[in-house]
């Protein structure tokens, strides 16, 4: 029996219309639509469109909440084997709504997703999460795209192990895979140097980590109306670390309510921090968190308020991965709640 | 052979205490691990002391051996960034090998000490032989 | 300086009672062999056994502990002979005709310590990833004295293996090679003269030189005692570098490596063509930071000196050279010559861990040999040549890596030259 | 993790003892602290002398924010 796939499009490359059909909410067809001819094509049986879901990219973009659990909703209902979003090309919105939508799907049902775009899309900057095909700008690039994420998507669903990003298809997504290459290590270094002394382009095999800059933020020249948020790496944690942080390598982080604590007391709060003497900041872990001078700025009016939580965890050894992805999030908590501006201590 | 001034080693590796504690200040952790040294190290570079030789000298791998002997310097000299760097590299490169359950014979466990011994010996040019023969060590 | 190498070769190996090659079979005495193998000092006095086997690709055999790998090799014309300082005078090698026996490997074996040695398998899924199941294999399994001291067996069984790889290569002496190859570098003003607008190429070649059993020797001198120096490529050809690198089996540089560098041979490819090839920049890879510091900038100076356009740099091990490796880079790139790098990774078994112990932006050109966590099964093999008691207790191994079947469960560093950090392999990752 | 903090437009100020690990990992505002086990601390003072000390560096990192800055910067108080 073929595999089943559920597919998701936005209104243009459904035929709906463009820009001023983008307010539709989504809608569940039967079968195939638009771009999905092209992957059964390719599939040639093996797998199948059972229903395509169309949704106008403003829609998504104004009421995310609403299309993800709409989408997911009918998903589950469907039971695919698979859900593939786009390929999205140059299309920002649409990008974001794909790489989202898929990431929604694979973490609420579990199912595997792939979707397709140009590498700067900004929906892109999900690559490490799902699965992305790097596409051409242009959905002139279909022809290309097409047969690389069907074979990709079989292999998905046929639950084969994949090979490395550049022999699969896939945008680099941080977990490396070994495969073999034509020519051998030092002829492709020697090629990559010949390129590099040209001044053409050339793609290292080894991405150094990122060290990526953000301009400073701008000035407040008022803090006292401002709400200031907390975050440590500093491992204070509330007595008994009940989100057993772990003392190197964390795992994840823990979000403390400071509502009544005047101060942090060494009854209520510790360090699970492993990398340092733990002795003075369990003694007092104002020390790496503090609580107690800050809310008598608040009294004193020099800031408007603390924010209701503080954010921890532990940055010995933690990778850089996750503690990036850490601040990820509670940098959008703090965001949501009106968060103006943070003070961040580190041992 | 490198001077002995200004230098310290930081070592839970029992022959680089036998052997070169005649020779050099050594700071000997009996009960510290592999890593427990590596954090002792960072804190001391965070603080200011100069590090003298690379954290991960040899290619046995850190789940590999339990010993480590780093050349630290004795005065503060104020915080060195690469050092600093090298020094957190270190922990998460050893946090990345996961352990090995194995459990070695006291053959193995001398090999690691001799192996650690003797990049210590290269690091600070020091006649890793001549120094052997007041020590106990495998043979065949 | 000029070097032609003439290449003879080799389709098969089988025991005699001569060394000699007549139409492309190589036929070895292991008595004579021996012989002359233990008329040394070292071997002599350490050395209790050697017993010679065959291993031919594609059979169903194991090779390990595996200590070095040696191409035999003899020097037919020009000053010195096969690996000056060790087995031939310390005469400045490189020039004149050199004969290679080509397809045909002498492999040494012997627990030198209790871990940490390489796997060579002749066939099946672990043979894919060694260049060594893909030649004729002359393995020596050594056994030591009673009492002898592990560093000293380590001399003695590197100089077995040099010893015999010499003596075999004298059996191509006086035999008409199948093919004769002609490499030629350049002085600096005839370079420029010659090849005027052709950018200026250096290697960078960094040696593992971290101390017993990680040592690299050149001319016969400890490598962790040079300061970074100057090599005719052709040298390495004649065994000017050597490996005395026991550990880290799937990043080490073997002597057959060495004599067969691929960064030298793929810039040879092109010298002339796209580039002027002007010479090796040698440097360590020491322990001490200040020696670190001094390598890599006269590795850079020297560099500047000759007036390059662009480096290659190639590594040996994990986790201390990946500092030198991004020194060499870094003083390089910032004295505007272009670098490209090879190394291989460390990224756990999952993939998702950051792979070098050291980074840079200025790195932006690397090129990997693969990671060397990745986990694989070696199935049973019908005969094992050297001993696998030590599996559990090497690198890539773990408690219960040698099953009960004889089939082992590692990872791919336990495998000789898998990820070799010259570009040997085709091996990479993404 | 301050980068993340400041690309979502809130500005931070590190509060950290390794000031070179803090340029390393990108923070722009950062405000030198004590030692490691007590960043904003001292165990040898009396409570109300190590309050103060508290005080007096949380004070300078409040006033970090108000200050305009085009580069990483590593403010002395």
């Amino acid at each position: 029996m073929a595999f089943r796939v559920v597919h998701y499009i936005n209104q243009f490359f459904a035929n709906v219309g463009g820009e001023e059909m983008a307010h539709i909410a989504p809608e569940l067809r039967e079968g195939k639509v638009g771009p999905g001819m092209a992957f059964e094509t390719a599939w040639k049986g093996e797998a199948v469109i059972v229903n395509t879901i169309v949704c106008g990219d403003s829609y998504f973009a104004e009421h995310e909440k609403d299309a993800k659990e709409q989408v997911v909703a009918w998903v589950k209902e469907i039971n695919p084997d698979m859900f593939i979003a786009g390929p999205a090309f140059n299309a920002g919105r649409y990008g974001y709504a794909c790489a989202n939508i898929a990431l929604e799907v694979k973490t609420q049902l579990g199912i595997p997703v792939l979707t397709g775009m140009y590498e700067e899309n900004p929906g892109a900057d999900l690559k490490d999460k799902i699965l992305i095909t790097p596409t051409a700008n242009s959905a002139a690039g279909m022809r290309k795209a097409a047969p690389t994420m069907a074979k990709l998507a079989l292999k998905l669903m046929k639950g084969e192990v994949l090979g490395a990003s550049c022999e699969e298809g896939y945008m680099p997504n941080g977990i490396r895979v070994n495969f073999f290459e034509k020519e051998r290590g030092a002829k492709r270094a020697v090629k990559m140097l010949i390129n590099k002394i040209n001044g053409k382009a050339f793609t290292t095999e080894f991405p150094m980590p990122n060290f990526d800059r953000v301009e400073p933020g701008k000035a407040i020249p008022d803090m006292s109306k401002v709400v200031l948020g907390l975050a440590t790496s500093g491992g204070i944690v509330s007595k008994g670390n009940p989100d057993h942080i772990e003392a190197s390598s964390a795992s994840h982080y823990g979000e403390y309510d400071i509502e009544g604590w005047d101060a942090l007391t060494a009854e209520g709060w510790e360090t699970a921090h492993g990398g340092y003497d733990p002795v003075y900041a369990n003694e007092n872990p104002n020390r790496v968190m503090p609580i107690d001078v800050l809310r008598q700025m608040e009294k004193e009016g020099k800031i408007g308020k603390l924010h209701r939580y503080f954010y921890s965890t532990v940055g010995n050894g933690t990778a850089v991965a996750s503690s990036r992805k850490f601040a990820e999030e509670y940098a959008q908590k703090m965001l949501k709640a009106g968060v103006q501006a943070c003070i961040m201590t580190s041992t | 052979m490198k001077l002995p001034h200004r230098i310290r080693i930081i070592t839970n590796n029992p022959l680089v205490n036998t052997v070169l504690s005649d020779w050099y200040k050594v700071e000997f952790h009996e009960d510290a691990s592999y890593r427990d040294i590596l954090v002792m190290v960072r804190d001391m570079v965070y603080n200011g002391y100069e590090l003298m030789t690379h954290p991960m000298a040899g290619s046995v791998k850190p789940n590999e051996t339990m010993y480590k002997s780093i050349v630290v310097g004795t005065d503060l000299i104020g915080t060195n960034l690469e050092h600093c760097n090298l020094m957190m590299n270190a922990l998460i490169t050893c946090d990345k090998f996961k352990p090995l359950g194995v459990v070695y014979s006291d053959y193995h466990i001398k090999d690691f000490q001799l192996i650690d011994y003797t990049l210590l010996c290269g690091a600070l040019d020091f006649d890793a032989i001549a120094g052997l023969s007041k020590a106990n060590v495998n043979s065949y | 300086m000029k070097l032609e190498l003439g290449f003879i070769k080799i389709n098969d190996v089988q025991f005699s009672n001569e060394c000699a090659v007549k139409d492309g079979i190589l036929y070895v005495n292991p008595e004579d062999v021996k012989a002359f193998v233990y008329d040394h000092d070292d071997c002599k006095a350490y050395i209790k056994s050697i017993n010679f086997d065959i291993a031919k690709p594609g059979e169903s055999v194991r090779i390990t502990p595996v200590k070095d790998v040696i191409e035999p090799r003899v020097k037919v014309e020009g000053p010195g002979g096969l690996f000056p300082g060790f087995v031939a005078n310390v005469d400045t090698v490189g020039s004149g005709r050199t004969h290679v026996l080509k397809g045909a490997a002498v492999v040494t074996a012997g627990k030198i310590v209790g871990f940490q040695e390489g796997i060579i398998d002749m066939s099946g899924p672990g043979a894919q990833y060694t260049p060594f199941s893909k030649t004729l294999n002359i393995v020596m399994v050594c056994e030591p004295v009673e009492g002898t001291k592990q560093h000293d067996y380590e001399r003695a069984v590197r100089y077995a293996g040099l010893r015999a790889a010499s003596f075999i290569g004298g059996a191509g002496k006086a035999v008409e090679p199948d093919e004769v190859k002609t490499y030629e570098t350049l002085g600096i003003k005839e370079g420029i003269e010659k090849y005027p607008n052709l950018p200026r190429v250096g290697y960078i070649h960094m040696l593992q030189t971290q101390g017993l059993l990680h040592d690299t020797y050149v001319y016969g001198v400890d490598a962790k005692k040079i300061v970074a120096t100057l090599l005719n490529p052709t040298e390495t050809m004649d065994g000017a570098i050597l490996s005395g690198n026991c550990v880290s089996a799937c990043d080490k540089n073997t002597t057959y490596h060495h004599l067969n560098n691929p960064v030298v041979a793929e810039l040879f490819e092109e010298h002339g063509k796209s580039l002027n090839y002007v010479c090796n920049i040698i440097t360590n890879e020491n322990v001490y930071l200040a020696d670190k510091q001094r390598s890599s900038d006269w590795a850079a100076k020297l560099a500047k000196l000759l007036d390059l356009d662009a480096v290659l740099v190639s590594e040996e091990g994990f986790g201390n050279p990946d500092a030198d490796l991004i020194m060499n880079c870094v003083k390089n790139e910032k004295q505007g010559i272009k670098t490209v790098l090879i190394t291989d990774e460390y990224a756990g078994q999952d993939g998702k861990s950051q792979g070098l112990a050291d980074s840079d932006p200025l790195a932006d050109a690397v090129v990997t040999g693969g990671n060397a966590n990745m986990p694989i099964v070696l199935p049973p093999m019908d005969k094992v040549i050297g001993m696998l008691d030590y599996v559990d207790y090497c690198s890539g191994g773990h408690a219960g890596s040698l099953r009960p079947d004889g089939s082992i469960e590692a990872e791919l560093q336990i495998i000789t030259g898998a990820t070799n950090e010259m570009g040997f392999n085709c091996m990479s990752a993404r | 993790m301050v980068k993340e903090i400041e690309r979502v437009g809130i500005p931070v100020v590190h509060m950290c003892t390794i000031t070179p690990i803090s340029l390393t990992v990108g923070a722009n505002r950062i405000i030198p602290t004590i030692a490691i086990p007590y960043p904003l601390g001292n165990p040898a003072l009396t409570p109300e002398d190590e309050y103060a000390l508290r005080y007096k560096l949380v004070d300078a990192a409040i006033k970090a924010f108000s200050v305009d800055i085009d580069k990483q910067t590593v403010f002395e108080f």
